[in-house]
């Protein structure tokens, strides 16, 4: 049975130093009301898993919270860069960051594979780029057994902490979420302990079309964090920020504002 | 036939037009879904937009600004996780078109979008190969969008992200059009008011060119109406 | 596109003699319809594919059409055994049936591998039984390149013809179905070339809580088949005839019975 | 408390009270069925049970006849596919309780549901190992209902269809109770009015008997009526 929570009794029960924490949410129903609480309560060297590490571990990184990010995609969708991750890998600031890169198929795989309990998923893939060497400890080639076909399998992640945003939950902590369903429910499944904030807390969760629903017994805790995934958005309640996807650009320009705006909008 | 049209306008009208009616299309956010949702606004209704987001049929009315817009979810056939879209939907081989950009391209057509200069110290840290290495290597058809220059087209990649499948290729710049062909690309077509010495110019390599040559179109007035239409949809939405 | 198409037209078109054949539904959504046509086709040497042989196995089998099996339960749900499958690996009646045996867990993991267009999957399971010697063609051990773990894998399973019954489609050929899904997404992605028969063709899929829709473009032919799941069920629309199965005991107990029966209710 | 009851009615109630409140239960058809939502109408009201149909939470009134009837999806928190049931949830560790039947089950608790005599020309034919092989495998407990008898309780299975995890396994009869022991069955328990000597004669090896064996309680009022409105629900379902 889940914990039902406030978000910061929540993050401080399940998130420690050095802990792997996957805050995901594809596009849609980032988690970014968890993430602002992990940087308030100035976790460190925490590896930093997202298929697509977007504006949130921009922050997260840029405030020194990640010693390790594993991702497949790091840029600002529809803007460009992402400036503090890329100041992190280009110039170590504020730290080092160690990068374990792949594609999204191979990242996809690499949750599913952690949501099934198996130590690896197999895929048709990585053959022939240079991902196949630059992360060779967590791609390797297996061959079929039955028909001797070469393909590329990837190390199942199986984070301490998966964190998502969802729109509701019921009083038993019962989860549900629509629209753009990512990779949600993998990464819930996948993680050791988990935590899903929710736009509102409901009496009961009437089924919707293209609803999925994640059992109180599957989750660890739920907080609840109205419009608790802006700038990004949650289905049916708020759009997408696009305007703040873009103002990002300039916020995040210079590590003297980025930090002075982090002060100002998040500590 | 409307003649005021920047280079990008081409690029994006010639991407188009690559699309065929009643394809099945990945898309990539950017350039590649401009281009797609252009293609399916005018001569290839019946194209189906896939979106690595999930979602499957997707209709927008405005172009996305990201690659999981609600838009492309209320508008899809359906939605799917993205293990499943990438597994029984791309890998399974139900794709026929990818649309894809990247930073730099090489002679054999490979894509770089991960790093400029060295992985482990690079001089620019791209956002990285996404969904592009399975979708380059799963579809039966390559579509690639990219300005040509000679940082961009290079005789070889910095990174090897993406290696399009055996299939065809085709590359579409703003100074004309290139195919795979013994595994080069060739310079298959120049756009309006484009020489082939320019086209070799902004070529990091010796460029073939096609012995039978031939000159792009330029933008419908229909074409450009929708293109401008999209965009400053777009433009609302990012404000 | 999928071809909307009669019945008749499209068993004749898409299943021949030899071919191997899915004819998938978990329970729910059996497509009996199409199965009594290639009875009544008289197809002939067809290796056969499904978790549950149910009835519609049960028949195609007494009346000669299949050469092999591949299954993973072959039981009457809730009643007993499956009498002529009993009878044709007992005794060769109407003729010899190879068999090929899986678990459920085993028969799942292939026909999503064939939906992934994978020449295997992984999965624990089948260690330590018999099914692992006794289908040692399809079960094998692989280890992760990772851990070295050891683990089972088996083969894709890609028909030449996959074949379910559904809710609905629309006129362009788009499926949608809801209740038990099941493998039917799996084994029409699996399968070379697919049939999905319909309780009704209608203008527009309304969405609804639970379904999926499999787009026209990825079915080979739709065809109208009213109470075409009947004994089995149709969500929303009928339910099981769980008469009928308690029956079929009795109907099927004797060759000339089930003969009999056959030739006045399905040729 | 009542005293007319059948052997068959008191297994099925023991089985119940294996299952303890707030457990997650995978359930096979038939008497694993009747005895979890058995357990659930009365003592453990928030088990949730999950079918192997892809129903999890499944809270049917009646008791389905098979793993899929609809009342099963109509009554759960989630349907999901069959592969994601065995993938994610089930070998995914979720699962604390497996709850089946089998044909046979021999000392060391190797379960049988697939053939009697010879597997390439067996005398009776069985239905196979379904969803039990991975059941078994990959739940904390397994709880095995079969009635017992020297054709059932074999020194060794004619097949290994299933070997239950290394965790707890109990298997429940009409005549009382086993738990694996260091790798053995031994009788725990027996029904009121059983003997050890009935409980032994009815053993196909030589049957070790715990030194603290213990005896059953009889069916409470409430127990019975409660199993006998599920069975007569189910028997107006079948007609």
């Amino acid at each position: 049975m889940a914990e039902v929570q406030s978000l910061e009794d929540a993050v401080r029960e399940l998130v420690h130093d050095g802990d792997s924490v996957a805050l995901e949410g594809f596009t849609h129903l980032i988690p970014f009301a968890a993430g602002h609480e992990i940087i308030r309560q100035g976790r460190r060297d925490l590896t930093l898993i997202r298929m697509t590490p977007d504006l949130i571990y921009d922050q997260l990184i840029g405030m020194g919270c990640a010693g390790k990010l594993i991702f497949s995609w790091g840029g600002n969708p529809g803007v460009g860069s992402l400036r503090r991750f890329r100041d992190a890998v280009e110039n170590d600031w504020p730290r080092s960051l160690e990068i374990e890169e792949h594609s999204h198929a191979g990242m996809a795989n690499r949750y599913a594979a952690g949501a099934s309990n198996l130590p690896f998923a197999v895929l048709r893939g990585y053959l022939g780029t240079e991902l196949m060497e630059r992360s060779a400890s967590t791609v390797a080639r297996v061959e079929c057994p039955f028909t001797g076909e070469e393909l590329a399998a990837v190390p199942a992640i199986r984070p301490d902490v998966g964190i998502v945003h969802a729109q509701r939950a019921d009083r038993e902590g019962n989860v549900q979420l629509w629209g753009i369903v990512g990779v949600q429910k993998e990464i819930v499944l996948a993680s050791e302990r988990s935590l899903v904030t929710v736009e509102e807390i409901v009496d009961e969760l009437e089924p919707r079309p293209g609803a999925i629903v994640l059992p109180t017994w599957s989750v660890t805790a739920v907080a609840e964090a109205p419009r608790g995934a802006h700038p990004s958005y949650a289905h049916d309640y708020y759009d997408r920020d696009n305007g703040f996807y873009q103002e990002w650009d300039e916020i995040s320009r210079e590590r003297d504002g980025f930090t002075r705006w982090m002060e100002e909008n998040v500590l | 036939m409307s003649e005021d049209f920047t280079a990008d306008e081409l690029m994006t009208v010639s991407s188009a037009r690559e699309l065929q009616d009643r394809t099945v299309c990945f898309v990539g956010i950017g350039l590649p879904s401009t281009a797609a949702n252009l293609a399916r606004l005018t001569h290839a209704p019946r194209t189906v937009l896939v979106y690595e987001s999930g979602t499957i049929g997707s209709k927008p009315a405005a172009l996305p600004l990201s690659i999981g817009d609600g838009e492309l979810a209320e508008t899809a056939d359906s939605v799917v996780s993205v293990p499943e879209i990438f597994n029984y939907w791309l890998q399974g081989g139900r794709i026929d078109v990818g649309f894809l950009g990247a930073a730099q391209v090489d002679r054999r057509g490979n894509l770089n979008s991960t790093v400029i200069g060295d992985y482990d110290k690079p001089k620019v840290r791209l956002p990285g190969g996404g969904g592009a290495p399975e979708i380059a290597a799963m579809v039966r058809e390559v579509i690639v969008i990219i300005r040509q220059s000679e940082r961009s087209f290079v005789e070889e990649v910095d990174f090897r992200s993406s290696v399009p499948a055996t299939g065809d290729m085709v590359v579409i710049t703003d100074l004309g059009v290139l195919r795979r062909q013994d595994d080069e690309l060739v310079l298959t077509r120049v756009h309006p008011g484009v020489s082939v010495e320019q086209a070799k110019e902004a070529t990091g390599w010796d460029l073939r060119v096609a012995d039978d040559l031939d000159e792009t179109d330029p933008p419908s007035d229909e074409e450009l109406r929708v293109l401008r239409e999209l965009r400053s949809a777009l433009e609302e939405a990012k404000a």
